[in-house]
C-alpha cells in the first residue's frame, strides 16, 4: 500500500477533505457543498504526496469498522487513564515510581506507529518519549517491572491487536 | 443553567491559576513551556463554554485557531530546545 | 441529551482541575507532562463534547475540534518530553531505570 | 536572491504603487457632491453616515431619495429604519452579515489594498535583510512529529481556506486565514527535516493574487464608476454566496496574505543562500 499511486490518493484526499468541510459548514446546503467539493479537489491535488499511506483502499469497509471499534476503546483507556492519575494526585503521599522502559512494536508504517505512540501517550501511566527504528521509549509513572517483553506485552499489546486492523 | 455554568467558570479559573502559580515557579524551561500548554488547552474549553453562554457560534471558530496556533508554538519551542545546549 | 451535556461538563472540569493540581504536586518534569496531558486533554474533550449535547446544533462543529484537541495535545507533549531529554533535564530522585540515556546521541 | 525575482518583484510594485497614486489623485479632483462645508463645532455625527448606510438598502435608499429629495436633509429623524432579518433580507447594500468585513473590504477597500501592499514591501525588506544569515541546523524530527505534521498539514491547509472563504459570515477573513496556511507551512518547515519551501513560485502566486485585486478594483470602476466599487448583486444576508464582492475580494487577499507570510516564514527559517 506504500505505492499507492497519486490518483488514489488524490481521491482520498478529496473524500476526506470534503466531508471535514462539511462538518465545518454544519447547517448543510448545496452552495456549501460545491464549495466543499472544489477546494477539497484543490487542496488535495497538491497535498496528496503527504497521504503516504492511504488511498483508494483505505476505505474499505474492514477498515472503517477497524477504526470504528478502535474510537470507543481508546475513549475508555483514556477515561481509565485519568482516574488513575487522579487517585495519584489525590493521595497525599504521591505513590509513584517512575522509569524510562523500552519496547518493541510490530506495525511498520509511520502511520501506525504514530497512532499507537499518540494512543500511548493518552493511557494509564504512560508516555512515550521517542521512538527509534522499532523500539519505544516509555516513560512510565508507576512500574513494577522493568522487564522489555512484560512492557512490550502490556502496554502496547492492547492496542496494536486493533490497530492492525486499519493500520500497517 | 446560569449558575452552573458560573460554577464551572469558576473552578476552570482556579486551575488556571494553579497553572500560572507552576508557570511563574517552575525551575525550567520546559516546565513553563509546559504550564502554558495547559493553559490554552483549557482555556479552549472555557472558550467553548462561554460560547454557549452568549449563544454565539462563531467563539466555536475562535477556539480552533487558538487551539492550532498553542499546538504549533509548543512544536516551534520544542523544537528549538531539541537542537540547542542547556545554558 | 441535556443531562449528557451537564455531566460530560462537569467531568471535564473536574479533570482539568485534577490535571493543574497534578501539574503544581509532580516532583519533576517528565511526570508533570504526564498528569497535564492526559487530564487537560480529556478534561477539554469532555468540556467541549458536553456543550455539542447542550446545542445539538453544534455537535458536528464540537466533535471537529475536540478531535484535533485529541489528535494534536500527544503530539507537542512528546515532542517536548524528548527536547527536555535532549536538552538535559534531570529525572526525579524516585526514578529507577532510565533506558533511553544509553541511547541519547544516536541519531536515526 | 535571484536578480530575475527581485526584478520582477520590484517591478509589481512599482506597478501597484502608480496604479495606487493615479486613484489618489483621480479622488483629489473630484468635485464634492454638497459644494459647501460644514462648521466644525456644531457637526451632528448623524450627518456624517451616509443615507445608504441608515437604510441599509440600496434600492429604498435612492427611492426615498427620488422622492423625497432635499427634504431628508432637514428633516433626519423621520427617515424610516428597515429591520434587518438574517437569512431572509435581500439585496442589502453590502450584503455581509459580519460588519467588520463590509467596512474593511466594501467601504475601505482602497485601505485594504494599501495594507496588502505594506505587507508586501515588507516582506520584500524581510528577505534583503536576512539575505546572507546562515541557516540553523535542527535536530532529526522524531517520527511522531515528522507524520503527524505531514498528516495535519492538508487539515489546517483547509481550515485555512475555510477562513478566507467565509470571512463575510463568521469572524476571520483574508487576514487570519492567510495566516493559519502561513502557520501550516511553519509545522511542515518544523516538523520535516528537507522540506523545501519554494519561495518562487509563492512570490509569482503572491503577485498574480495582486493583480487580481487591482483588477477586481478596475472592472467596478469601469462598471460603477467608481474604483472597487460593488458590481455583483450582493444576495441574501447569511448566505455563502452573498455579500458580491467581499467574499471575492477576500478569498484573493487571503491567498496573498497566506503566500506573504509563508515566505516570510520560509525565509526566517533558511535564510537565504541564493546571494
Amino acid at each position: 500500500m506504500n505505492s499507492s499511486n497519486y490518483f488514489s490518493r488524490w481521491f482520498f484526499g478529496f473524500i476526506v477533505l470534503s466531508l471535514l468541510w462539511l462538518a465545518f459548514t454544519f447547517p448543510f446546503s448545496l452552495a456549501e457543498l460545491y464549495t466543499g467539493l472544489v477546494v477539497g479537489a484543490f487542496i488535495s491535488l497538491f497535498t496528496a504526496k503527504y497521504f503516504e499511506e492511504f488511498g483508494i483502499s483505505s476505505f474499505a469497509p474492514s477498515k472503517i469498522l477497524g477504526l470504528l471499534i478502535y474510537i470507543p476503546i481508546i475513549l475508555w483507556e483514556i477515561i481509565k487513564a485519568n482516574i488513575e492519575v487522579a487517585i495519584i494526585v489525590l493521595s497525599p503521599s504521591l505513590p509513584i515510581e517512575p522509569a524510562i522502559i523500552t519496547a518493541k512494536t510490530k506495525l511498520k508504517s509511520d502511520i501506525g506507529k504514530m497512532f499507537l505512540a499518540n494512543s500511548i501517550t493518552l493511557t494509564p501511566g504512560t508516555l512515550t518519549v521517542d521512538i527509534i527504528k522499532d523500539t519505544y521509549f516509555i516513560h512510565c509513572i508507576k512500574i513494577d517491572k522493568t522487564d522489555e517483553r512484560y512492557a512490550t506485552e502490556s502496554i502496547i499489546g492492547k492496542f496494536e491487536k486493533h490497530l492492525r486492523r486499519f493500520v500497517k | 443553567m446560569t449558575i452552573l455554568i458560573w460554577i464551572w467558570s469558576i473552578i476552570l479559573s482556579i486551575s488556571i491559576i494553579l497553572v500560572l502559580y507552576r508557570c511563574i515557579k517552575g525551575p525550567s524551561l520546559p516546565d513553563r513551556v509546559i504550564a502554558l500548554d495547559m493553559f490554552t488547552t483549557i482555556t479552549t474549553g472555557l472558550l467553548v463554554l462561554i460560547a454557549h453562554f452568549l449563544n454565539n457560534y462563531i467563539l466555536l471558530d475562535v477556539s480552533l485557531v487558538y487551539s492550532l496556533l498553542a499546538f504549533i508554538s509548543v512544536i516551534a519551542i520544542a523544537r528549538y530546545l531539541e537542537s540547542s545546549k542547556r545554558g | 441529551m441535556f443531562i449528557i451535556g451537564i455531566i460530560l461538563i462537569t467531568i471535564g472540569v473536574i479533570f482539568s482541575t485534577l490535571g493543574a493540581l497534578g501539574l503544581v504536586r509532580m516532583p519533576d518534569l517528565y511526570n508533570r507532562l504526564q498528569t497535564s496531558t492526559k487530564a487537560t486533554t480529556l478534561g477539554a474533550f469532555s468540556t467541549i463534547i458536553g456543550v455539542g449535547f447542550l446545542n445539538p446544533a453544534w455537535l458536528i462543529k464540537t466533535i471537529v475540534i475536540a478531535t484535533f484537541i485529541l489528535l494534536t495535545a500527544p503530539i507537542s507533549s512528546h515532542n517536548l518530553a524528548r527536547a527536555s531529554h535532549k536538552w538535559g533535564i534531570p529525572l526525579s530522585d524516585k526514578t529507577s531505570v532510565d533506558k533511553y540515556d544509553s541511547k541519547t546521541g544516536k541519531e536515526e | 536572491m535571484k536578480k530575475t525575482e527581485f526584478l520582477t518583484g520590484s517591478f509589481i510594485a512599482l506597478t501597484l504603487v502608480v496604479l495606487l497614486g493615479v486613484f489618489f489623485f483621480q479622488a483629489l479632483f473630484q468635485p464634492s457632491y454638497e459644494g459647501k462645508v460644514m462648521p466644525i463645532d456644531n457637526v451632528n455625527l448623524k450627518d456624517r453616515v451616509s443615507l445608504h448606510y441608515v437604510l441599509k438598502n440600496v434600492n429604498d435608499a435612492s427611492k426615498y431619495l427620488a422622492t423625497n429629495g432635499m427634504r431628508y436633509f432637514n428633516n433626519r429623524s423621520s427617515v424610516p429604519s428597515k429591520t434587518i432579518t438574517f437569512g431572509k433580507t435581500k439585496n442589502l447594500e453590502e450584503g455581509s452579515a459580519n460588519e467588520v468585513t463590509s467596512i474593511v473590504v466594501n467601504y475601505r477597500g482602497f485601505d485594504t489594498l494599501g495594507e496588502v501592499t505594506v505587507l508586501f514591501i515588507s516582506i520584500i525588506g524581510l528577505t534583503m535583510l536576512i539575505g546572507g544569515v546562515k541557516e540553523k541546523k535542527l535536530r532529526m524530527p522524531s517520527v511522531i512529529v515528522r507524520t503527524g505534521s505531514k498528516f495535519l498539514f492538508p487539515f489546517i491547509l483547509l481550515f485555512g481556506v475555510y477562513i478566507f472563504i467565509h470571512g463575510h459570515l463568521t469572524p476571520g477573513g483574508g487576514f487570519p486565514g492567510g495566516a493559519v496556511i502561513a502557520s501550516g507551512f511553519l509545522l511542515l518547515l518544523l516538523g520535516l527535516e528537507n522540506f523545501k519551501f519554494n519561495t518562487t513560485v509563492s512570490k509569482v502566486i503572491e503577485s498574480l493574487a495582486g493583480v487580481t485585486f487591482v483588477g477586481i478594483g478596475l472592472v467596478g470602476l469601469f462598471m460603477k464608476n467608481s474604483f472597487l466599487a460593488n458590481f455583483i448583486p450582493t444576495g441574501t444576508i447569511g448566505f455563502l454566496y452573498s455579500a458580491g464582492m467581499v467574499a471575492l475580494i477576500y478569498i484573493v487577499v487571503g491567498i496573498k496574505v497566506g503566500a506573504e507570510l509563508s515566505t516570510g516564514v520560509a525565509e526566517l527559517k533558511e535564510g537565504n543562500k541564493n546571494d
